[in-house]
């Protein structure tokens, strides 16, 4: 009698998992899959917060297309990436955003490629707004597939072309963290300056396990017996900023060309220590606009610190997302309907004007074409450094601008297209 | 004669600074109850451990039925046939009476380590338990978790664990402690009767126990072996009146 | 009952449970037909599997792993490399048998770190597998060619021929072969507690001397029935590769070591069906109340906080404990308290729900100037008000508790009283 | 060559004594109590998070002092209030309560403080490179950092060796249920002793958290290694986690430096295999590639070899 109990039990309790299904309305929906809760919620948090902002301009402009972004929280699993991107499905989205985590990146392409190919009546799209490997729009690209972002050897394309004209840098020490994009930053890196400039020597190489270092004075140790004078690191979060700050403790007076240098948290992290010494390469900086003379882009980027930024603290960061949700509102007019396989075809070699110049998307890879800048971390609120950074008193000052169609590669992508 | 059940050459064993057990030479022959007495801290409980492979001899030579078995572990010793109980009862407390007696018979009737067979179907094994509980009267209390019962009945738990294996050789570490007289005496015919034709060696402190069932008697003081003999010569022995007995009487 | 009924329903009497169990896991899909639902319910019936192999660890043997999902991962990975082989034509073997590569391989690697991490259990146990687990998962970074670096290994299981002719394309079809190894693997590991091993796993847990001197090597109890556990964590980790056609490094990881340790725990590690509870709880609550609240976490950790305080034999503990009570006709006598503790545990359990959701929206939210709702409620945070309620609710919550809790223990001393009497 | 090991030892002895500062206290918890506090890291970062907050109010040193009082305080009240209750429980029921707590503390402090890094800076006073050695600053805060462990470290020894508590404490360490015949208060003892173990990794965490990054995720990022260094050091001995912790900071410092795989190695003796797969990525992994995961090979392997740590009096 009792097991029945509890076997009665079981049940009531499996029971109350009722799915929740919202009703679709007229609205386009982008569901985004970020971490939002954990230790690198921060990031997802930041960029949930950009399409937000993005949407809102969006649809503030009266339009008879409005978008809704529904978010999605990754945990930064692969398992609970792919439950949710269901969970989406279900709810009528077709339009799938995520940029944390090459992991998820990788998993989701394959899986949105098995899903759209076994469920042709609701096919996915997955706009990728961060995910850098080059992997993604080369060997491993997919018609379902488009990066908003400029991809690793991309970004190392536009460090070198600064390193080449930089005639005090003798040596170059490159230090990356022991996994995929470590190692393909490492590669690139010694294959790009071997033919950029084959007078540097690569005075040392070194990968190191990620997430586990807490002191990198050792490693600072190996770059100051070397003599480098810049170091090329695809280290980020902590690893990025514990280099710095160790480097500073010991002395070491190098330039660091860095991908994440600018990323949110890390300013604060590597404080005083990184002033004149930091390089990044983005899309965009917040002085980008005064150095440009694009007021327009001010006010958009204050509009979102006011409203998302909590006065600075979190500020704007991604113009990649304003600009493809730009291009998404585009593509659905264009191609009639909120269809992925009709969005992705009207998407495929779309232009668009950005504040900073015009962007294109490759038909050929499904790759972002966009300028980028390389940019060095200094003290905020001289005349050209307006603005600082999350109120840290640092901000970012541009040295050169590498234009959108210098930055382009050539890809290896062969790309199955459905019949349209 | 035939070899001796269990056999101490020169056995030594100091924890630290401190000698334990100095120097034990002891023969205990195959049948024969033998019972190992001695004032407090005289180093009895460390002698089983040792004898048993709980811990290891610091030097010197253990013999079990003419194998040697110096620092052989637990149940190494076990398997060649000696098993013993323990002063402070030492049984599977969560596990009812049954399972208790059950598991202690698994080994011996060859089921191992198996993760093949179901412990409900094996008819010989469940029979044997059967019989074992009825041998110490436990039938009725079957199902009664073992660390519920009453501290008799765990004793007789314990004895029939130790038992249960059909080990020839029998240590018991004062199986009748803590017990009222009319326990005593139910738990020294249990003794009797369960170590029929085994060799028994038992520490104990009741004199009339150790009086009444052993053939033959050792008295450790401090680690030695000064006497053994049987018990008549014992109670007759002035070293041992002085050093233990002529102590408990007065 | 008559005594010819209970013949007649022999089986239903002493089978009930599972028939019941089996029935509730093949109409289940007709209920929940999102894809998400679907996939939640496979998710859960991995996560079954996985924690009741962990309690052949904590809760059957004593020994406190931190790094149980080495085995899920490598079963995972070990059965997303055979898939991959079978998918190039190397090998034949049908899908519907794929997660026991994960279980084999698992279980060779269970023998190897179980007899060295088990010749002690208790802390030097626990800090091994803390170290194992520290080690797989950083090498797991090392060794891409096995673990694929970060991307993982992926596969396609539809390249892959089925021995039942089913095309497994669709979440359900998965489900239902998910169902049929979890109720399988169930049905063993219950087994395998009736077996000499699993009766000697629970003897060395108890007392290890006491079984060592029975004949046992309590080494090689606990090395044996971990590479048992190895062999199904490595099922759930293959089953995980056939639902998900990627495994990646994660899975070694830390996170599902300790995800697994807290569904076993909150199940309740004493009795059997513990685990299983603690499996659909936990994944549920990460997979849906994720979606509700982005707090989540706290409210899981002070539920896992709570559970270790006031209730350490999980919610199987808690059931259990009225067993006796139930069989004993006297649940009429603790019904009426029960109910009365309802109201106040509900109102305090409302307060605190409030007071970290508005903390929550006012330090973490997207957008802490906007209205918040909360129970269809909507209000500004930043207002004294809520906060008032907030308290409010917590300390009446907390008071009317504390004297509800007397009374459901006074019906609780009742009911031990009668149930005293009857017996003896 | 000269300068690089100089200085990697001046950094693992600094790296080693930031170890040392958050073991110390751990081993006593340990040794005393029998629980694997999970959440020690946890209120090395909470010293971390406090100071940050004092020295936005009154400057640094006030925190230097405040911060790990009230870490202490802290760790005092979690005893008396939460893992004395689970203790009836079991040692397991204890451990789980921290590794929950050392969950929850996380999430609140994320509530507090946010998700990103507070920027938590060096004190200007101490923010100048002090000496410059073969080229290298060596920088006034890291001197700093040294000069407090040690004095932590004479101070401990003083209290252990010199005061009341400190006998019993001593004699708990060995006999741990010894101390409960002699009269003493026992859970008071337990609660003065978490306090203060907490108290010590609050103070790590004040100097620590600005040298390093003071984020959320601190402390799950240190937690597992001072397990490492309880075990490695044994049970119930100081002394042990002291040189522990200088030996695990230097396996970790100098391994960096000695880029040599095993192909190297093979290559040495005339081999030049080409192998695929596994064995590629295994001759591939350089020793300075493993330097952060080597001391959980070295706990497993103390472990199974040497249970009683280096300098323990009993086993784990």
């Amino acid at each position: 009698m009792f097991k029945k109990f509890v076997s009665v039990l079981m049940g009531v309790g499996l029971l109350l998992m009722m799915s929740s299904g919202v009703i679709a309305a007229e609205t386009v929906k982008i569901g985004f899959l970020d971490p939002l809760s954990g230790p690198f919620a921060n990031v997802g948090d930041a960029g949930y917060k950009h399409f937000k902002y993005a949407a809102d301009m969006i649809n503030a402009q009266g339009g008879d297309q409005r978008f809704e972004i529904v978010p999605f929280d990754s945990k930064l699993s692969v398992s609970e990436s792919l439950i949710h991107l269901k969970n989406a499905i279900d709810q009528g989205i077709r339009f799938m955003t995520h940029g944390t985590g090459s992991n998820i990146s990788g998993a989701l392409i394959e899986a949105i490629s098995k899903h759209n190919e076994r469920n042709p009546d609701q096919q996915v799209l997955y706009l990728n707004y961060s995910a850098v490997d080059p992997a993604l729009t080369n060997e491993g690209c997919s018609f379902w597939h488009f990066r908003f972002d400029s991809h690793s050897d991309m970004k190392l394309a536009a460090i070198t072309d600064y390193i080449k004209d930089q005639k005090n840098i003798k040596k170059v020490y490159l230090i990356n963290q022991d996994y995929v994009f470590g190692h393909a930053v490492r590669d690139a890196s010694i294959a790009m300056l071997k033919a950029k400039r084959p007078d540097i020597e690569i005075a040392g190489d070194t990968l190191h396990p990620i997430g586990k270092v807490k002191d990198f004075s050792p490693y600072i140790a190996m770059i100051k017996a070397s003599g480098a004078d810049a170091v090329i690191t695809g280290n980020f979060g902590s690893d990025m900023s514990l280099l710095v700050k160790a480097g500073k403790s010991a002395g070491l007076n190098v330039q660091y060309f860095t991908f994440y240098a600018g990323g949110i948290g890390s300013v604060p992290a590597i404080g005083e220590a990184g002033v004149g010494h930091v390089k990044q390469v983005t899309e965009w900086h917040n002085n980008l606009w005064f150095e440009e003379n694009k007021p327009d882009d001010e006010k958009y980027f204050m509009g979102y610190n006011r409203k998302y930024g909590g006065e600075g603290k979190a500020p704007f960061f991604f113009l990649r997302i304003r600009t493809m949700m730009e291009m998404m509102d585009k593509a659905i007019k264009k191609a009639g309907s909120a269809d992925a396989k009709n969005v992705a075809y009207a998407l495929e070699g779309m232009t668009h004007k950005t504040p900073y110049g015009t962007v294109t998307m490759q038909a050929s890879d499904h790759q972002l074409i966009q300028p980028l800048y390389i940019s060095t971390l200094s003290n905020a609120g001289t005349k050209t450094v307006k603005y600082d950074v999350e109120n840290t008193g640092f901000g970012w000052k541009t040295d050169k601008r590498i234009e959108a169609d210098a930055t382009a590669m050539p890809t290896t992508c062969k790309m199955e297209k459905p019949a349209r | 004669m035939s070899l001796p059940a269990v056999k101490l050459t020169d056995v030594y064993k100091s924890f630290g600074k401190s000698r334990i057990i100095n120097r034990v030479n002891l023969e205990i022959n195959t049948g024969e109850r033998h019972a190992v007495i001695g004032p407090n801290g005289a180093g009895k409980s460390t002698l089983f451990n040792l004898i048993s492979g709980f811990y290891p001899v610091s030097s010197g030579r253990i013999e079990l039925k003419g194998r040697e078995i110096t620092n052989l572990s637990s149940h190494q010793i076990n398997r060649r046939g000696l098993s013993r109980s323990f002063q402070v009862t030492n049984i599977f407390p969560k596990m009812s009476v049954f399972e208790n007696i059950r598991c202690a018979l698994l080994w011996t009737t060859g089921y191992r380590y198996s993760f093949w067979h179901l412990c409900g179907r094996l008819k010989r094994l469940n029979e044997k338990a059967e019989e074992l509980l009825e041998k110490i009267s436990m039938t009725e209390r079957r199902h009664v978790p073992a660390g519920l019962l009453a501290y008799a009945e765990q004793r007789a738990l314990e004895i029939g664990v130790t038992i249960a294996g059909d080990a020839d050789v029998i240590l018991l570490d004062e199986p009748t402690a803590g017990m009222s007289r009319s326990e005593t005496e139910r738990a020294v015919s249990l003794i009797r009767e369960v170590t029929e034709s085994k060799t028994l060696i038992m520490v104990e402190h009741d004199m009339s126990v150790v009086f009444d069932l052993a053939d033959r008697i050792s008295v450790l003081v401090y680690g030695e072996i000064i006497t053994t003999d049987s018990p008549d010569n014992i109670r007759n022995n002035t070293r041992v009146q002085e050093a233990y007995l002529g102590k408990e009487s007065a | 009952m008559k005594k010819k009924d209970k013949k007649g329903f022999f089986m239903w009497s002493k089978h009930g449970l599972w028939i019941a169990a089996m029935l509730i896991v093949i109409i289940l899909p007709f209920f929940f037909r999102s894809g998400f639902s679907r996939s939640m319910l496979s998710q859960i019936g991995i996560a079954i599997i996985f924690a009741l192999s962990y309690n052949m660890l904590l809760g059957q043997a004593g020994l406190l792993s931190f790094g149980h999902a080495v085995f899920y991962g490598l079963g995972g990975f070990f059965t997303i490399h055979i898939l991959n082989t079978v998918s190039n034509g190397v090998i034949t073997i049908p899908l519907e048998l794929l997660p026991l590569a994960g279980g084999f391989g698992a279980v060779i690697v269970g023998l190897v770190f179980g007899w060295l991490s088990t010749e002690r259990a208790g802390t030097p146990f626990a800090l091994i597998s803390l170290g194992i687990g520290e080690l797989i998962a950083a090498s797991s970074l090392m060794f891409p060619s096995f673990f694929g670096g970060e991307q993982g290994i992926s596969g396609d299981r539809m390249t892959v021929f089925a021995l039942t002719g089913i095309r497994f394309g669709k979440q359900i079809t998965i489900y239902y072969l998910i169902a049929f190894w979890a109720f399988l693997s169930i049905v063993l590991m219950y087994l395998l507690t009736q077996t000499p091993l699993g009766r000697l796993a629970n003897a060395v847990r108890d007392n290890p001397e006491r079984a060592s001197f029975i004949g046992y090597n309590p080494h090689w109890v606990r090395t044996l029935q971990y590479a048992l556990a190895a062999f199904f964590a490595g099922i759930a980790g293959g089953l995980f590769a056939v639902n998900y056609e990627i495994v990646t490094a994660e899975t070694v990881g830390f996170i599902p070591s300790g995800n697994v340790l807290m569904m076993t725990y909150i199940g309740g590690v004493g009795h059997f069906f513990g685990p299983i509870l603690g499996a659909v709880l936990v994944t549920f609550m990460q997979l849906s109340l994720a979606n509700m609240t982005h707090a989540w976490l706290i409210y899981f950790g002070l539920l896992f906080i709570g559970m270790v305080i006031w209730a350490p034999s999980g919610i199987a503990g808690i059931i259990m404990l009225h067993e006796p009570v139930w069989k004993a006709k006297l649940m009429k006598r603790l019904i009426p308290s029960y109910a009365l503790a309802v109201f106040p545990a509900l109102i305090l359990f409302l307060g605190t729900v409030m007071f970290i959701e508005i903390s929550y929206h006012l330090s973490l939210s997207v957008d802490p100037t906007a209205p918040m709702h909360l129970f269809g409620i909507h209000f500004r945070a930043q207002s004294l008000f809520p906060w008032g309620i907030t308290v409010f609710l917590i300390l009446i919550g907390f008071g009317l508790l504390q004297r509800a809790i007397k009374r459901v223990r006074q019906s609780w001393g009742e009911v031990n009283l009668i149930m005293k009497k009857e017996s003896s | 060559m000269l300068e690089y090991i100089f200085f990697s030892t001046i950094n693992s002895l600094l790296y080693g004594m930031l170890l040392f500062m958050l073991s110390s206290g751990l081993t006593l918890i340990f040794s005393m109590m029998g629980i694997l506090n999970f959440a020690h890291a946890s209120f090395f970062m909470l010293g971390a998070y406090f100071a940050y907050q004092i020295s936005q109010f009154v400057g640094f040193w006030p925190g230097l002092v405040i911060a790990p009082l009230l870490v202490g305080v802290l760790g005092a009240l979690v005893e008396r209030y939460g893992l004395r209750s689970v203790h009836k429980h079991g040692h397991v029921a204890e451990l789980l309560f921290t590794v929950g707590l050392a969950y929850l503390i996380e999430e609140i402090v994320m509530l507090i403080w946010g998700r990103n890094a507070v920027p938590y800076q060096i004190p200007n006073i101490l923010d100048f490179a002090l000496v410059n050695i073969l080229g290298t600053d060596l920088s006034a805060y890291r001197v700093f950092m040294l000069v407090v462990s040690i004095g932590m470290f004479i101070f401990l020894f003083l209290v252990l060796t010199r005061s009341r508590i400190g006998l019993i404490i001593q004699a708990a360490l060995t006999h741990p249920d010894g101390v409960s015949t002699l009269g003493h208060n026992v859970p008071g003892v337990f609660m003065l002793v978490f306090g203060g173990g907490s108290a010590l990794a609050g103070l790590a965490g004040v100097i620590g958290g600005n040298y390093l990054i003071t984020e959320p995720s601190m402390a799950a990022h240190l937690g597992p290694i001072v397990f490492v260094v309880i075990v490695v050091g044994g049970m119930g001995s100081l002394t042990g986690a002291f040189i522990a912790s200088l030996l695990l900071g230097a396996i970790q410092t100098f391994a960096v430096g000695v880029q040599v795989s095993l192909s190297d190695l093979l290559a040495l003796f005339g081999l030049t295999p080409e192998p695929s797969g596994l064995l590629k990525d295994f001759l591939r992994i350089q020793i300075s590639h493993t330097g952060p995961i080597l001391p959980y090979l070295f706990m497993v392997l103390m472990l199974i070899f040497r249970p009683k740590g280096l300098m323990g009096k009993r086993e784990t």
